[in-house]
């Protein structure tokens, strides 16, 4: 059964963007309706098969790890499946509504978010150094596309930086597989896993090489420089999918690399450094969003600092004990997941409120509030899970990282999060302040479809929820790894 | 410099202690099962074929991008038109030759250098030509058949590899009885996209000055 | 010194090259070609390094062909972005200081 | 093995290399960049690699370098014009 699920999960966002390109963009949006529906089924389905039946590989074409190619099927891969699904089908059903489709360029979106889809899949179930290499670069170029789409100055400018950023840090991470092959003569993670002793130094040049280049990707201070005006510029729904899942992709692989190799490969320093990187991230990149005029500039600055919490794993996993490392892993995915949800609210609901005022100023904002109380709810609610206040996801995710803090005796930590939920409550208010703003006689507001205004809810409700449920959601994803760990690695 | 320098110690320190892995024994004893006598399009077109399928769509996205942002008038530059009659009776030479080329590097991927990248390239070098000696190539014109073309490779790799997954194998598996006659298949439409992907690219490009573009005007 | 291993040093020498230019060209065509060399000295360090052994080892040699098709394609993009982005605003490099076009939005 | 031989392809390598990056003029530099990448194409041939340097010689130096030159010549076609646009 998960043999099939897995065949459909890999072939049908391919098919799906070969199929779109043969289409226009009115053609191409029913048709992919029905692609996220049969990717939202399988998605769910394998999500269920692994918390029944554990994890496991899967040998494409048939050829096992070092020879051919092995997906590894566990539960975190799964879940960041499933959360591909819901973040893409509701940013695909938002595109759909939201993008002109009378532009003749438009009938390009389709096939790069459907390749986008394959890459985000191909890098959540990778456990082949060099095939992420290839998902990377395939996610890469159809983000790039999709910001450069409609071929406006100020669109390409950004699309070109984001491209270059995304080239080196590829190159960067390649060059460290190259060491990691030459070393091992395999590019199988597990088998690399094994046969690794201990930091000969070689190996930890190779894997700063291969951290450097996915931070870069992830746009870690002092490497966002890219990502304000890749995701400002962007239209709305794609500024959703970057934020929300493209740059957790390169993060993805980072921390998984960690997690396998970094007990061997680090170092308090490395650990450290990396933690303070994300600490300044979130502080500068709060300050930043506080200060932006725009809009979208906002949510964008927002992410950069969101982005500095996830690199708190590094010292929070670093030579600590086993439920102190298990803590705050759970602690990350749920940041993962609820930063996710919520920036993709967050960007689903700015787009509907400058659908609204025609223009992209915070200033502008003034009285939007009559008009779409509805999508600044959304943006409120999907902010309130970026301040980490309960019960939403941000908030049981911190709490996680607060205890994770506190157990490793790291308090310094404890500080940046607290900071960070306030600096974040400060630019939240901001964008309501200027909303709730009366002016006059100023009833120019256009009023967008119902079904964009619904679909930003629906995500910030999830973020909230998750905060909930965060409990199964996080034993489902600790149950399976036990499983993968427990099973050799076939030869 | 610092990075210089690191590196290459890593990679000495690499290359001292590089264990022999079992890799390659494995490689050789499944060659016979790949399809192909050549250990590199064994390794690119089977073993791990997931790989290549990616890259196909790597390069279909870039192919996607150069038509979305081209005008269509730059196709009809006149100053490509006029004929040089030197151009003109070279290519008479050459097309046919470069044709063969591709034909033959395709073919003799099965069991010694070449395959389907260096035919397509060599199909697109062949299309260059014939686009700077003038002739008319209406067929890259950005309409419904130059995208047929830019997906038809990458569509015949995918449907060949659902097929393993229909027959109840896994992604990508191909039978090992008709593994090579798949394979070849495969490169065949590989061939024709990757040359059509590259010499759109390549005639589509050019952006002249003369008038806006139809697209990416206000918004 | 082995072959192989020459070449892998000569890939690392390139590698600080290309990204030497990379970092320090403004000219989008020039990063472009130093993001080649770059690509090129990886690709040498990949096959150079593998090659340790008896025979030329296929796996990096068809890593390199994948490889060196995403590179093409990578470039390809650039250049059309590139050609585009000169085409609407004539310049050839990204720093022009932080003019209005970061903010511009939507519609 | 002619031991020297592959020095001085390396060497040349590295000097193209860097000739590459230094040209002042952009037409220069990429037809400096095909030349380097024939001499990449020499590299694989001796490491074995007869399938990267058909590739080589076909993908990196040959098409690359006709998109990089076809840029570089709408870039200088182009030039004069938005001069004089520019100091807007």
């Amino acid at each position: 059964m998960s043999q099939w699920l897995i065949a459909g999960l890999l072939f049908t966002p391919l098919a799906w963007a070969a199929l779109s390109l043969l289409l226009g963009f009115r053609q191409g949006r029913w048709l992919s309706w029905l692609g996220m529906a049969i990717q939202m089924a399988v998605s769910l389905a394998l999500w269920f098969a692994v918390m029944e039946g554990g994890g496991f590989y899967y040998a494409l074409g048939g050829w096992n790890a070092p020879l051919g190619i092995a997906l590894r099927v566990d539960g975190l891969a799964v879940t960041f499946v499933l959360l591909t699904a819901a973040v893409g089908t509701a940013c695909g059903l938002h595109a759909g509504v939201y993008l002109d489709a009378d532009k003749p360029w438009q009938r390009y979106f389709w096939p790069l978010f459907w390749f986008l889809w394959a890459g985000l899949n191909g890098v959540w179930l990778g456990a082949d150094l060099f095939n992420l290499y290839v998902s990377l670069e395939l996610i890469s170029l159809s983000a790039v596309g999709l910001v450069a789409l409609g071929g406006e100055a100020a669109a390409l400018r950004a699309a070109l930086r984001y491209l270059f950023a995304a080239l080196l840090g590829s190159l960067a991470y390649l060059l460290g597989v190259a060491l990691f092959y030459g070393r091992f003569g395999t590019l199988s993670l597990a088998v690399i896993d094994q046969l690794l002793v201990g930091g000969e130094p070689a190996l930890i040049v190779a894997l700063l090489l291969m951290l450097a280049g996915l931070a870069l990707k992830t746009a870690l201070f002092p490497l966002h420089a890219w990502l304000p005006p890749a995701h400002g510029i962007a239209r709305s729904p794609v500024s959703a999918l970057l934020s929300g899942l493209v740059i957790k992709a390169s993060f993805y692989i980072a921390a998984r690399l960690w997690m396998e190799l970094g007990d061997r490969l680090g170092s308090p320093w490395l650990a450290q450094g990396m933690g303070v990187l994300g600490a300044a991230a979130v502080i500068w990149g709060s300050w930043l969003a506080f200060c932006q005029p725009h809009l979208k500039q906002v949510v964008a600055y927002s992410s950069v600092a969101q982005i500095g919490y996830l690199f708190l794993l590094f010292p929070l996993t670093f030579a600590v004990a086993e439920p102190v490392s298990l803590l705050a892993q759970q602690g990350i995915t749920l940041q993962v997941i609820s930063h996710a949800l919520a920036k993709a609210a967050m960007f689903l609901a700015a787009g509907n409120l400058i659908l609204s005022v025609r223009s992209n100023r915070v200033k502008a904002l003034a009285g939007v509030s009559h008009f779409l109380p509805f999508s600044l709810f959304s943006f409120g609610l999907a902010g309130v899970s970026l301040m980490g206040l309960p019960p939403t996801g941000g908030f049981a995710a911190k709490w996680l990282l607060l205890q994770a803090s506190l157990a490793s005796g790291q308090w310094w930590w404890v500080v940046v999060l607290l900071l960070g939920g306030v600096l974040a409550a400060a630019y939240v208010f901001r964008i309501y302040r200027a909303s709730f703003l009366e002016v006059s006689n100023s009833d120019d507001f256009y009023h967008p479809p119902q079904s964009l205004e619904a679909i930003p809810m629906i995500l910030a409700l999830l973020a909230l929820g998750l905060g909930l449920v965060a409990e199964p959601v996080l034993s489902v994803l600790a149950l399976p790894f036990e499983v993968v760990a427990a099973e050799a690695v076939h030869p | 410099m610092g990075f210089v320098v690191a590196l290459a110690a890593a990679v000495l320190g690499a290359a001292g202690a590089a264990a022999p892995s079992e890799l390659s024994d494995q490689l050789q004893a499944s060659l016979a099962r790949s399809g192909v006598e050549h250990p590199v399009t064994a390794v690119l077109l089977n073993f791990r074929s997931y790989d290549t399928l990616l890259e196909i769509g790597v390069l279909v996205i870039a192919g996607m991008a150069g038509i979305s942002l081209a005008s269509t008038n730059a196709l009809e530059d006149p100053a490509l038109r006029s004929a040089d009659s030197l151009l003109y009776a070279l290519q008479r030479w050459f097309v046919p030759v470069m044709l063969l080329l591709a034909a033959y590097l395709l073919w003799a991927g099965a069991d010694r250098p070449g395959g389907a990248f260096q035919a397509g390239a060599v199909l697109a070098a062949t299309g260059v030509l014939m686009r700077l000696g003038g002739l008319p190539m209406a067929f890259i014109r950005p309409g419904i058949l130059l995208r047929l073309g830019l997906v038809l490779g990458f569509a015949v790799f995918l449907l060949v590899a659902v097929a393993g997954a229909l027959n109840g194998e896994a992604f990508l598996a191909y039978p090992v009885t008709i593994a090579g006659g798949l394979i070849l298949i495969i490169e065949i439409g590989l061939t024709f996209s990757i040359g059509m992907i590259l010499l759109a690219l390549f005639v589509a490009a050019p952006v002249t000055d003369e008038h806006e573009p139809e697209e990416g005007g206000g918004l | 010194m082995s072959l192989n291993l020459l070449y892998a040093l000569a890939g690392v020498a390139l590698c600080g090259i290309g990204l030497a230019g990379f970092l320090l060209l403004n000219h989008l065509l020039r990063r472009l070609l130093a993001f080649n060399l770059l690509g090129s000295g990886v690709f040498l360090v990949l096959v150079g390094l593998a090659q340790h052994g008896d025979g030329p080892d296929p796996v990096p040699q068809a890593l390199v062909l994948t490889g060196i098709v995403v590179a093409i394609a990578a470039t390809a993009l650039a250049i059309v972005l590139i050609r585009r982005y000169f085409h609407l605003t004539g310049r050839t490099s990204l720093d022009t200081g932080n003019n209005a076009g970061d903010g511009g939005g939507e519609s | 093995m002619s031991g020297w031989l592959d020095g001085l392809l390396v060497v040349s390598l590295l000097v193209t290399a860097v000739a590459v990056l230094l040209s002042r003029d952009l037409f220069r530099a990429v037809v400096m960049f095909m030349a380097f990448g024939l001499l990449m194409a020499l590299a694989w041939v001796r490491l074995q690699a007869q399938d990267i340097a058909l590739a080589e010689v076909a993908i990196g130096a040959g098409l690359t370098g006709v998109l990089l030159l076809d840029a570089v010549s709408h870039f200088r076609r182009a030039r004069p014009q938005h001069r004089s646009r520019g100091t807007e």
